[in-house]
């Protein structure tokens, strides 16, 4: 089953490894933190994309799952402190829901080293450059990630989709090729993004 | 099939100096789902904006994406220039490539690529954006103004003037702040009493304004436009509506030598008390802490040891049994007016300070701060204006005005300039001069910062007219010696170490947040900053503003001010109060959670993590009104958008709007042609 | 020691801010500190002029841009002197090397009887076993 | 290749009972001028119980001449010592001399933030050295066992010499600074002697030269200096009512005893300097020659003989006041008997 890993310079540049992470940051704490370390003009590595999202408690954890299976290194989760949050308790979800999630990564083969989770305000720019140049540096110590890169082939067409749930629904007990392609169809669904273009 | 348009800024070299826009624009061009691509030097000015509508027109675009800067500073101009072309404004959306990009790198390469992949990823998102209508709430008409000082009286003033119900609430017994306990105000040295009281019994007597002294915010929930208050009036064991401030009971009490807050602690009160003769209102307050009768009953006496302020009372207004109670106020807008409070050096510090070893930790006879001296040249003070050591009473014939006493000083944990001192240092040094002629007074500073409009020439007039010495350099030590308070200073323009036998020493204290500001902002969920003053939503453009919609700051309780700027932030505040009162209903962004019914399988765990109470149980019923089953449902004018409830849906049955899981998961697949 | 210093902390970290360490090394002045710390311990911008002192005083030494104040140089000296050669400082064996490299040889004389009757002066420097040690540390750091 | 413990400020773990072996680098002035603060501290601990053990083949830790000549010996000399402590598995050192404690503490800090310079020391010292060995301050010692020592004068059969006695307690700098190094007291406004002091019975005075330097290394480079600020020092000391000086480091006992003719003008009355743990011992009644009294150039023989004078009169006074209640009291009993 080829995933659609093409090779990427990050991945084969041997020595320097350049680590991608993703930064999923809370929009009224961390997202702004940033905004203050920009108006600062403090510099930091250049490995971190953010996503912007209204609240921590907004993260669902198959977006962390989903990113290393994108192709990520690394990925921070960043929001306001407790007590801070804009929402009064989005962040205490984050807190409880994401420590579970953390022994979770650890138990199914991501290293813990490549998840920070952090607590960055508006007024903390120079908090968020740390925490950025701390990740980068440890991911790129662990190398890179490829045990979930590609596990799902995005080139499938939907309707290809229809027709394995047909068969599924058909033969539900089928052979084990039917199995592994129902698993599939079912992260696939998840994940659908086939754009109509 | 989407025609998304980019348009990608320069903001003049801001973004251009580290990112080849050009590059952006171009990668992009022919990039899935975009119909337009070009760049521009200044996409926030009216030729920028202009170009975006004209594309809208020209390419029938469906999605517009702008990478400039961050959407905090113009994700609603652009929304708007969309409106106005026929887009629907949540159509659009920003890239922030500049303080997340072109200013935090210097490799032009990377600042690039990396620009391409944060456009690249909003585009991809834009693709899954739905046209959207703002929300339309009511608006209560009513404001809550926390904190009675020179600002929350401004501010509850002018809006009640607009027209507006304010509730003024003040922890104190009666409002006025640390205004009131000035003797004279720079630059102009008019007495602080005689500005102060008229605007405090103004405010007493409008119409529109509900005061609650002796009162303090127990608790805040709702929205912009929709909040409900919960207000803690606490005991005063004095009926408001009988007491005629006759004083009889004050006069009556035996407790006379409790130390009183309002003369710092230079004077005395009793234990049913009137802060100061101008108090508003003119109604005392008993002090259960320090009156006998009180005390007697924490131990549980069986007859009550005291009681002379009740007999003393003609109309019968004190009743010592009565207990905090509690008033509900629903309010359109807050105001934050709680002002500020003085650093003390002593050793006991909250948490991050440290005290002044060096000068003492205050425990140096003599030795006092900003406001004491205040109440030492107040006419209704403890001295009645005469200025008195507190040691022995006598007039001291050398004081030494100490700056920067905290302030610039990350040592002990307060980096920042409190910005008056320099000003009322002068000023204290002036009044001690009038007052005490052939008094000499000595000013240790480091720079003399009077930057408002008058005030060099005032802090000149003190050192030039009444020769008050000013001496370039920090004081290291500060020690009793004999009946004298010995000074080491230095003065580093001569060169020389300076000592100072003084006969009193007054330190220029830093300026600190009130006690409770920090607990009061988590109330209303408003940032603040490591030393505990309110964040403003932007310091530039929105220096009023806080980052939670209805919610506004003016004075102390932001930054160190004096009253000038404390005033006319007050009034800016009612400006933009007013300006949310205008209209009748409020528009609000659509980012609101949305239930899909025929999937949601109503286990109500969206209802449990809402903080909001925005998830109500709906029923489904049949034709036959029989109940089939019942689902979750969102009050869009409760819900504020934070999106834990999708998180937490097992059956991906709810979603927010603007971030449902198709936009997000649409950005992280963006990211996996990073390179 | 600040009235007898000409250039006070302050001076020195002005002249070290604005590049002109030497001149500050080639000052008597950070020979005349007394290593109190009481600078470090009150700067409100937390610097340290203590430790830029010391450093300068090693500057000094290294460059010998100037001399410092014969006595205080021969001080240390003789001090260090000790150590090389016993690993514990003989207080008289210090104070005779002492006068022999300033000359001013009755310096305290009136104090030794006192000192000797109050068994404070052992007249025999008691050395101890790790002289390599002693010897290998001085090497070392005369290389650093 | 150092385990480094957590560099916490100086300030000993001491639990409260039974303490770990306390390993004791006495510095060369403890074997030489300052024998008497050796003697006393031995004494003192011997009756608090508290067991020390002289780190074996311990060398001098370089003192103010070592930093402040070269950063690198500043370092290696101390550290020296703390391997040594640390071969002979001692967990904690005591030092009793300021300067000493200081040295050691601040290499011991120097190594523990400096991952660089915790390689190189190994090498130059030639042993190695995991820098686990904490430094503890013969103040913070004392403090701590300051309720035992109340509890001892107070059961003390004869009476308290010093009860009542006002005494200056003289902190000078590298006892209680820089903050970061002599982390267990307060610098600007110290009060671990004054605590120890109280315990013993007298009477700290309230006074402002605490922690004013006393000229430490100049004693003999520049001794107009440390006569100049030694009189500034004794002054304010007399001017607060104190009748004697209480040191912890023997360059400052040095400094304002053994200058102490130079210092004072013709005629004056002489201020006796006693070390911390002379006071304690005396308060425990421990004989003086045990606490080596005899060994200061301000004759502290009048001064003792004063106090236990003084002791000897209010016990007496005692004694009397006591008769007489016990008089009164068989008086009333009488009459009750026979009404």
């Amino acid at each position: 089953m080829s995933g659609t890993s093409e090779t990427r310079a990050g991945a084969t540049a041997g020595g320097d490894f350049e680590p991608r992470i993703t930064a999923f940051a809370c929009n009224w704490c961390t997202y702004t933190g940033a905004d203050l370390a920009g108006t600062s003009r403090l510099h930091m590595a250049s490995n971190v994309r953010i996503i912007r999202l209204p609240c921590t408690g907004r993260i669902d954890p198959l977006f962390v799952i989903k990113a290393f299976e994108r192709g990520a290194d690394g990925v921070i989760v960043s929001g306001c402190h407790p007590a801070d949050c804009h929402y009064t308790a989005g962040n205490y979800h984050a807190r409880r829901r994401f420590a579970v999630f953390h022994d979770l990564m650890g138990f199914v083969g991501v290293d813990p080293g490549r998840i920070t989770f952090s607590w960055v305000s508006a007024s903390e720019g120079a908090k968020w450059r740390n925490v950025v140049d701390e990740a980068v540096s440890k991911v790129r110590e662990l190398g890179p990630f490829t045990a979930y890169r590609g596990l799902i082939d995005h080139n499938v067409s939907a309707d290809h989709f229809e027709g394995l749930l047909t068969a599924v629904r058909a033969d539900p007990a089928g052979s084990e090729a039917g199995q592994t392609e129902a698993a599939q169809v079912g992260a696939a669904v998840v994940t659908d993004d086939g754009d109509p273009s | 099939m989407s025609r998304i348009g980019i348009f990608v800024c320069h903001c003049g070299e801001n973004i251009a100096r580290t990112v080849d826009v050009a590059a952006v624009a171009e990668a992009l061009r022919d990039h899935p789902g975009v119909a337009w691509s070009e760049d521009y030097k200044y996409m926030c000015s009216d030729p920028g904006q202009s170009l975006v509508r004209k594309a809208i027109e020209e390419h029938e675009l469906t999605g517009v994406v702008v990478a400039a800067c961050s959407p905090h500073m113009h994700e609603k101009t652009f929304r708007r220039a969309c409106a106005a072309a026929g887009l629907n404004p949540f159509m659009c959306e920003m890239a922030n490539i500049r303080e997340h990009c072109s200013w935090i790198h210097e490799d032009r390469d990377e600042a690039t690529a990396k620009a391409i992949d944060i456009a690249r990823t909003i585009v991809e998102k834009v693709k899954h954006n739905r046209p959207l209508e703002s929300i339309r709430i009511p608006v209560t008409k009513r404001a809550l103004v926390v904190g009675g000082g020179i600002a929350g009286i401004q501010a509850a003033l002018d809006i009640a003037d607009g027209g507006h119900e304010v509730v003024l609430v003040e922890k104190e017994a009666s409002i006025g702040g640390h205004m009131s306990q000035l003797s004279e105000t720079f630059p102009t040295l008019d007495c602080s009493q005689c500005i102060l009281t008229p605007r405090m019994v103004e405010a007493y007597q409008h119409p529109n304004i509900k005061l609650h002294t002796w009162s303090e915010v127990e608790s805040v929930d709702g929205y912009i436009g929709n909040f409900t208050v919960k207000v803690r009036k606490k005991a005063r064991s004095v009926d408001e509506d009988l007491c005629n401030g006759c004083g009889d009971c004050q006069a009556a009490c035996p407790a006379k030598k409790i130390p009183s807050e309002f003369e710092a602690g230079l004077g005395t009160r009793t234990a049913i008390y009137v802060p100061f003769p101008q108090a508003v209102p003119n109604i005392p307050v008993l002090d259960r802490q320090n009156c006998t009768l009180f005390k007697g009953r924490r131990k549980g006496l069986a007859k009550d040891a005291c009681g002379k302020c009740k007999e003393a009372c003609l109309r019968g207004a004190v009743d010592y049994d009565t207990e905090d109670t509690f008033v509900e106020e629903q309010v359109g807008a807050i105001v934050v007016a709680t002002g500020y409070g003085l650093y003390s050096i002593g050793r006991e510090q909250p948490e991050g300070l440290k005290g002044y070893g060096e000068y003492g930790y205050g425990e140096v006879p003599d030795v006092i701060d900003g406001l004491q001296f205040e109440r030492l040249a107040s006419a209704s003070g403890p001295t009645a204006g005469a200025i008195l050591r507190p040691s022995d009473g006598k007039e001291p014939k050398t004081v030494v005005f100490v700056h920067c006493v905290g302030s610039r000083d990350p040592e002990k944990g307060m980096s920042y300039c409190s910005k008056i001192c320099c000003m009322y240092n002068a000023k204290h040094a002036m009044l001690y001069k009038h007052k005490v002629h052939d008094g000499r007074a000595v000013a240790f500073y480091m720079d003399v910062r009077a930057a408002g409009k008058g005030y060099d020439e005032f802090s000149r007039r003190a050192i030039e007219e009444d020769e008050a010495e000013y001496i370039r350099g920090r004081v290291s030590r500060i020690f009793r010696e004999g009946d004298k308070v010995k000074v080491w200073g230095f003065d580093t323009l001569s060169g020389e170490q300076v000592v100072i036998d003084a006969d009193m020493v007054v330190l220029a204290t830093a300026m600190r947040p009130q006690a409770g500001a920090k607990e009061l902002a988590q109330k209303l969920n408003v940032s603040y900053d490591e030393h505990g003053f309110i964040n403003e939503a932007h310091p530039k453009l929105r220096p009023v503003e806080t980052n939670t919609a209805g919610v506004f700051v003016a004075g102390a309780c932001q930054a160190p001010r004096d009253i000038p700027d404390s005033v006319a932030m007050a009034s800016a505040t009612a400006a933009k109060v007013m300006s949310l009162f205008s209209a009748d209903e409020l528009e609000r962004e659509p980012a609101v959670a949305v239930v899909n019914e025929t999937t949601c399988i109503g286990c109500m765990s969206c209802e449990h993590v809402c903080p909001y109470g925005a998830v109500e149980v709906k029923e489904i019923r049949g034709r036959d009104g029989a109940l089939q089953r019942t689902v979750a449902s969102v009050n869009p004018g409760v819900c504020q958008g934070c999106g834990t409830c999708q998180a937490v849906c097992l059956s991906k049955s709810i979603e927010l709007e603007t971030f449902t899981d198709e936009q997000v998961y649409a950005e992280i697949n963006a990211l996996a042609a990073w390179d | 020691m600040g009235t007898e210093m000409t250039l006070k902390p302050h001076d020195v970290m002005r002249l070290v801010a604005t590049r002109k360490s030497r001149r500050a090394a080639a000052d008597e002045s950070i020979w005349l500190c007394l290593t109190c710390e009481t600078c470090s311990a009150r700067c409100p911008n937390d610097c340290d002029p203590a430790g830029v002192i010391d450093t300068l005083r090693e500057v000094s030494l290294e460059t010998d841009v100037a001399d410092a104040p014969r006595r205080i140089a021969a001080f240390h000296r003789a001090f260090l002197a000790q150590i090389e050669s016993n690993g514990r400082l003989h207080e008289m064996g210090m104070v005779m090397d002492y006068k022999l490299r300033t000359g001013d040889l009755m310096k305290d004389v009136i104090n030794a009887p006192g000192m000797v009757s109050r068994g404070k002066l052992s007249l025999r420097p008691d050395r101890i076993r790790g002289m390599a040690e002693i010897k290998r540390i001085f090497e070392k750091c005369g290389e650093s | 290749m150092s385990t480094v413990a957590a560099p916490d400020t100086g300030t000993a773990a001491t639990a409260a009972a039974p303490r770990a072996p306390l390993a004791y680098y006495p510095g060369c002035s403890l074997h030489g001028t300052s024998r008497e603060f050796d003697e006393s501290l031995r004494a003192v601990l011997a009756a608090l119980r508290v067991p020390i053990t002289e780190i074996d083949d311990w060398s001098c830790c370089g003192a103010s001449s070592g930093h402040a000549t070269d950063h690198l010996l500043g370092v290696a000399l101390p550290a020296r010592n703390l391997a040594l402590a640390e071969a002979q598995g001692f967990k904690s050192v005591l030092a009793p001399c300021a300067a000493c404690y200081n040295r050691l503490s601040a290499a011991r800090l120097a190594v523990a933030g400096d991952t660089e310079l915790a390689e190189r020391i190994p090498d130059v010292l030639g042993r190695p050295f995991a820098n686990t060995v904490e430094v503890e301050s013969v103040m913070d010692l004392l403090r701590e066992a300051a309720v035992m020592i109340e509890e001892k004068v107070a059961a003390a059969l004869t009476p308290n010499p010093l009860e009542g006695l006002r005494l200056a307690a003289y902190y000078g700098c590298l006892l209680v600074r820089p903050p970061e190094v002599a982390g267990y007291d307060d610098p600007e406004a110290p009060t671990s002697m004054d605590e120890v002091l109280a315990a013993c019975g007298a009477n700290p005075v309230d006074w402002n030269m605490k922690v004013e330097c006393c000229g430490g290394a100049f004693s003999v480079s520049r001794t107009a200096s440390v006569v100049r600020l030694g009189r500034a020092i004794i002054e304010d000391a007399r001017r607060s009512g104190a009748e004697a000086l209480v040191v912890a480091c023997p360059l400052c006992h040095s400094n304002l005893d053994l200058r102490q003719k130079a210092i004072m003008a013709r005629g004056e009355e002489p201020m006796p300097v006693l070390f911390i743990t002379q006071v304690v011992g005396l308060a425990l009644g421990l004989p003086a020659a045990a606490l080596g009294l005899d060994r200061h150039f301000v004759d502290t023989e009048p001064f003792i003989r004063r106090l236990v004078e003084q002791a000897a009169v209010r016990a007496a006074a005692e004694e009397k006041v006591k008769a007489e209640a016990a008089a009164k009291a068989a008086a009333r009993r009488g009459k009750a008997e026979s009404a």
